[in-house]
């Protein structure tokens, strides 16, 4: 039986699965007072998951506004939070558009599938602002590398990136790859996709203009990831097709490719009005966010949404997360032009409805009305939490344990290769050697590289020759969050700002993944509070926007949460992209200089993880003037062709910058410490430094630079020979110093 | 003069269609895109068959995009002469095509291996590698998950007594027969590789060096010539 | 010596982008009257001994933990004959 | 409406390094007695009309021109049941 309007009006009393959908008492009450009679199962389904915290942010958005409210002016923002994705402005008329993204808890359930739709998902957030998508990242964390899960969980997740990302045809530019006991059970997948447009050409997800027709395309809708609406097409109305409804979702990352070349083709044929894609509630979202967004209305016919499986219920319909669906507004007279452009494709499309001017969102099923509602209720109006939130039990005790009771070692040398060796320092080519970083022909630096940096070349109309480059890098770090998430926010961003500026890349604009535990969790909350706050400040002093961004809750097992691990992908421009800046030693002779000062500093280290298993203390102090200054001197020097080689120190310090400078293309290096503590100079992770390399001809021009911007310069020797040497510590053949970079992976993982 | 022209086919799922039209542009050439379900080969003096995955690589790599109906006329084009290229993908569709003798498997060792690969040209007998100085090691990426070459024994020594292998890997990767990384028909217009040289044709962009260049330098000279 | 047989096929409530990539494509390559097809996988396992039910649990528990992702795929075992 | 199964494995003289990959990783499971694993594909083939003689010729047909790569693959075709 249909539960219809009609049928809610006269039954008012019959109960609903409310609370098995996850909804409270009182959010079940708003939705009776919206409606002035009890919601049909159809209309609960659209509530229950557009008021999801998933869908609605409905514990964050409290803490998120102040990416808004202290955003820092930038000419450069032309979409900003929330839409799809946010845009940026990168010059000769291009503009850029970039997203992260958690697919956590699906990853762990079937990580080939998880993060294969995971990358899917993404990667249609960014079709649906107009743009090519032209590249992705992963930011992954496991538990620790020799846990037999992580065996079971890292080998599928890769695989599942590597799959589908190389069938779509988007070079995968960079990413990150850590492991922590905390993860395991909880890993973290987190992707970026990166799109360019014209910076006219710029779709939004709003259905305007009463009369245009609403189409649904791309793949068959069937009864993916709706074990929830299950319950609900079942538990109140008799049904005898009771076939199993699966969680998991299956990606078809061909289908996606057609759909991404059938897409771009709409919008050149200019046959679209607005779009939104289809991702977590489905057509639930995509209708009433479309509604919400434009005139207000929309009718649909729910009955003729193209099934992969005939028994679907209306409810699982507008529940099912179905993944390669889109869809789009469209004017009567260029359906057919549109319908033409999926066919040749070979994309399934259907009208399924029409924009109207009711302001409300009217759905039936075979001539029966299932729903009529507002849709700005469910799409923007959704539940507000302000969650209460304090310091966690003995968070002053990690504090005050401070790493410098930890003994310090004797022997830097093995140290050096005890950090190099370690799964979170060693090389990542066993996962990025399952990537494609070639396709489309455009990626100027993927690994090893502190950025991925792509040149800017897309055939599009309007498109002219240029020489620009964009550069993107993530980065997180959950043990500095842990010890002060306010800080580890700030450090994350810094690091990944950092990343871009190494690389000549001018840092814009700022996309973040807020990966952590139950905001139901006052100690969790008061880790999120913080950590957004600490990211909103730094975003202003650094000058760069939030475009957008992710929060994935209930990261934890059990009662333990993961730690706050809030990670950030930070886009730059590269006028001329020819003047980028590769990370590794290159030429012989030349002087390699430390940026930078460095300071006793071992709080959440690499080193107190790998030799102590410690984690206490604070992390490394922030300075954001330090690191804005950094980052002008880096770009300014590689835009006049001062550097040959850059790159950021972070993880395990100098000593693992310059085994990975010298690794880079087998070049040894001979140099001095600067201070009076090797072991300090080597391993501790001062923030806000880099390590250049700089011909003799060019030293005196760049030493003047950092002195103009206050840029601690000091020369700490030269490149050359085949071992790395540091006078008087250490000295380590580079094959030595290769193979046990290069061996743990592979070693662990097969 | 007018450039030669090279046709660059495009089926579902093609991926370096772009990157292959780029390098016959930056070689000098026209690059001419041609559609899979087009019969009309447009009249070019050569064809590119690209790499990616064909229909999601699904069935087997290349087995349905064989029958695309372009693929007639290639089939007929080839037999009268016509220079073609096929990488990755494309090597993959010419052998399911039975334009090349052969298959392409799995990878040994059963992972995606994307990297910038040693090579050495064995035969420069072809339209694309008389660019080339036979023996001359060149380094040029790969990218793929089912390019291990196989065929009969027979086969094996047929190809290798006919001067039929055109690049062989140095480092196997992926446990290819006698190293095989590309092949020609015994005419010597029809060559099959795994490696994608399109990705080393600019110093900016791609694998290290411009070692890929060569095989649309080679097919450009050759038609300019001809 | 014998040989035990495995299917694995997707669960059939689970997407299977490959069975339905074919079946798009038959009609072109000209075979028509075709309404589904669905790819899955077969293992070949041969075993030393006889095969009795002790070596048949012994495969279906192979197959549970190692050739079938029980989370969207079935199998089923059989003696080949 | 009949299904018509088709199993195609790698011809026996080709490589088979995903069945041979599962053999080994068989011991480390605590799966002994199995001396080698061989991985192939099985196609569920739904056909509209009975599974005639004719319409199994047609599926034949399919399996050799599309279905299993005859340079390096064997096929067998039959009515499951
Ligand atoms: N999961 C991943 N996906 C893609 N690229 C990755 C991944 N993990 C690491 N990389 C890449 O491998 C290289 C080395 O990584 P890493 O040592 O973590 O760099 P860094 O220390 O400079 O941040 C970088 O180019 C990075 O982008
Ligand atoms: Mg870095």
């Amino acid at each position: 039986m249909i539960d219809s309007v009609s049928r809610a009006e006269q039954t008012p009393g019959e109960r609903l699965p409310y609370v098995e959908l996850g909804m409270k008492d009182e959010e079940y009450q708003r939705v009776r007072d919206i409606l002035g009679r009890r919601p049909t199962s159809s209309e609960l389904a659209i509530y229950s998951v557009m008021w999801s915290e998933h869908c609605s942010y409905k514990s964050s958005k409290v803490h998120l506004r102040q990416f808004g409210t202290k955003a820092p002016k930038s000419e450069a923002l032309l979409v900003g939070m929330g839409e799809n994705a946010g845009v940026v402005d990168i010059g000769d008329g291009w503009a850029a558009t970039f997203k992260i993204e958690s697919h956590n808890h699906p990853s762990y359930v079937e990580p080939h599938q998880g993060a294969a739709t995971g990358v899917g998902g993404i990667v249609r957030d960014i079709m649906s602002m107009g743009a090519r998508p032209v590249a992705v990242m992963d930011a992954l964390r496991f538990g620790a590398a020799d846990a037999p899960d992580t065996r079971r969980v890292l080998p599928g997740v890769v695989e599942g990136i590597s799959s589908y990302g190389n069938c779509l045809g988007l070079p995968n530019i960079g990413g990150e790859l850590a492991f922590d006991p905390c993860y395991i059970g909880n890993p973290l997948v987190n992707a970026l996709c990166v799109g360019l447009l014209r910076k006219d050409q710029i779709k939004l997800a709003t259905a305007p203009g009463p009369g245009n027709k609403v189409v649904l395309f791309g793949a068959l809708t069937g009864p993916d990831g709706i074990g929830g609406a299950s319950v609900l097409a079942s538990a109140t109305f008799e049904d005898g097709s009771e076939t199993k409804r699966p969680s998991v979702q299956v990606g078809d990352p061909f289908m996606e490719k057609l759909l991404i070349e059938c897409c771009l083709e709409l919008f050149q044929a200019d046959v679209v009005v607005g779009i939104q894609d289809l991702g977590a509630a489905g057509v639930s979202c995509a209708t009433t966010e479309l509604a919400a967004n434009g005139t207000g209305g929309m009718d649909v016919q729910l009955d003729l949404v193209p099934l992969r499986d005939p028994t679907l219920r209306p409810e699982e319909i507008l529940m099912s997360e179905s993944q390669e669906r889109m869809m789009a507004v469209v004017t009567p007279a260029d359906i057919p032009a549109f319908l033409e452009i999926c066919a040749k494709w070979d994309i399934p499309a259907t009208v399924i409805g029409e924009v109207t001017d009711t302001k409300r969102l009217v759905m039936t099923w075979h001539g029966e009305t299932i729903v009529d509602l507002p849709p700005g209720t469910a799409a923007n109006e959704g539940p507000v939490y302000e969650r209460p939130f304090h310091e966690p039990e003995g968070q002053s005790a990690l504090n005050a344990d401070d790493p410098a009771r930890l003994a310090r070692p004797d022997d830097l040398r093995a140290t050096l290769l005890r950090l190099l060796g370690s799964p979170n320092l060693a090389s990542k080519e066993w996962v990025t050697g399952q990537y494609d970083r070639y396709v489309r022909g455009n990626t100027v630096l993927a690994q090893p590289a502190d950025a991925g940096v792509l040149r800017v070349s897309e055939v599009m109309p309007g498109a002219t020759e240029t020489n620009r480059g964009i550069a993107l890098a993530t980065d997180g770090n959950g043990r500095y969050a842990r010890l002060d998430p306010y800080a580890g926010a700030q450090l994350a961003l810094a690091e990944s700002y950092r990343n871009v500026a190494v690389t000549g890349a001018r840092p814009l604009a700022v996309t973040n993944c807020l990966n952590f535990g139950s905001p139901e969790d006052p100690e969790v909350m008061w880790q999120f509070a913080e950590a957004v706050r600490g990211l909103a400040d730094a975003c202003k002093a650094l000058g760069v926007p939030v475009t957008g961004g992710n929060v994935s809750f209930y990261n934890q097992t059990g009662a333990a949460p993961i730690h706050p691990t809030p990670v950030v992908g930070v886009l730059g421009v590269l006028e001329d992209v020819r003047r980028r800046v590769p990370s590794g030693f290159t030429g012989l002779g030349e002087r390699v200089v430390l940026l930078g000062e460095t300071a006793d500093e071992f709080g959440g280290s690499q080193w107190a993880q790998v030799d102590h298993d410690h984690l206490g203390g604070l992390p490394p102090a922030v300075n954001l003037e330090a690191e804005r200054a950094l980052a002008t001197v880096l770009v300014e020097a590689a835009t006049r062709g001062l550097l040959t080689g850059s790159h950021d120190l972070s993880d395990g310090g100098l000593a693992i910058a310059i085994a990975e400078a010298c690794l880079a293309n087998d070049v040894g290096c001979v140099v001095t410490l600067p201070g009076d503590d090797a072991f300090t100079d080597l391993f501790s992770e001062s923030a806000s430094r880099a390590l250049v390399t700089v011909v003799p001809e060019s030293f005196h021009a760049f030493a003047e630079l950092c002195s103009v911007h206050e840029v601690p310069c000091s020369t700490l020797g030269v490149t050359g020979g085949s071992s790395l040497v540091v006078e008087g510590v250490l000295d380590i053949p580079l094959p030595e110093l290769r193979q046990t970079h290069e061996s743990p992976l592979p070693a662990l993982f097969g | 003069m007018s450039a030669a022209r090279v046709g660059v086919v495009t089926f579902p799922g093609t991926l370096d269609d772009q990157d292959a039209a780029r390098a016959v542009r930056h070689a000098g050439g026209e690059a001419v895109p041609l559609w899979h379900a087009d019969t009309d080969l447009k009249g070019v003096d050569a064809l590119f068959l690209p790499g990616g995955f064909s229909y999601g690589d699904y069935l087997r790599c290349g087995a349905i995009s064989r029958f695309a109906p372009l693929m007639g006329e290639v089939v007929r084009a080839a037999g009268a002469g016509l220079p073609v290229l096929g990488t990755c993908n494309g090597f993959q569709i010419l052998c399911e095509a039975h334009l090349l003798p052969g298959a392409l498997v799995r990878n040994g060792g059963l992972h995606y291996v994307c990297r910038d690969q040693r090579l050495r040209i064995e035969s420069t007998d072809t339209p694309w590698t008389s660019g080339y100085t036979a023996g001359q090691e060149v380094v040029i990426p790969i990218k793929h998950g089912e390019g291990r070459y196989v065929a009969a024994p027979d086969t094996i020594d047929a190809l290798e007594a006919g001067g039929q292998v055109v690049v062989r890997y140095l480092g196997n990767p992926n446990g290819s027969l006698n190293d095989i990384a590309g092949i020609r028909n015994e005419a010597g217009n029809v060559v099959g590789l795994m490696p994608h040289p399109e990705h080393a044709v600019e110093d900016l962009t791609g694998g290290p060096g411009t070692d890929g260049l060569g095989f649309f330098t080679s097919i450009l000279k050759k038609l300019v010539n001809a | 010596m014998a040989r035990v047989i495995v299917d694995v096929m997707l669960k059939p409530e689970i997407l299977d982008p490959q069975g339905q990539a074919i079946a798009r494509a038959l009609p072109r390559l000209g075979f028509s009257g075709v309404s589904a097809v669905r790819q899955g996988k077969r293992f070949e396992v041969e075993i030393d001994g006889p095969a009795d039910e002790a070596a048949l649990a012994d495969v279906r528990n192979m197959a549970e933990t190692l050739l079938a992702n029980t989370v969207i795929e079935d199998f089923t075992v059989r003696v080949e004959g």
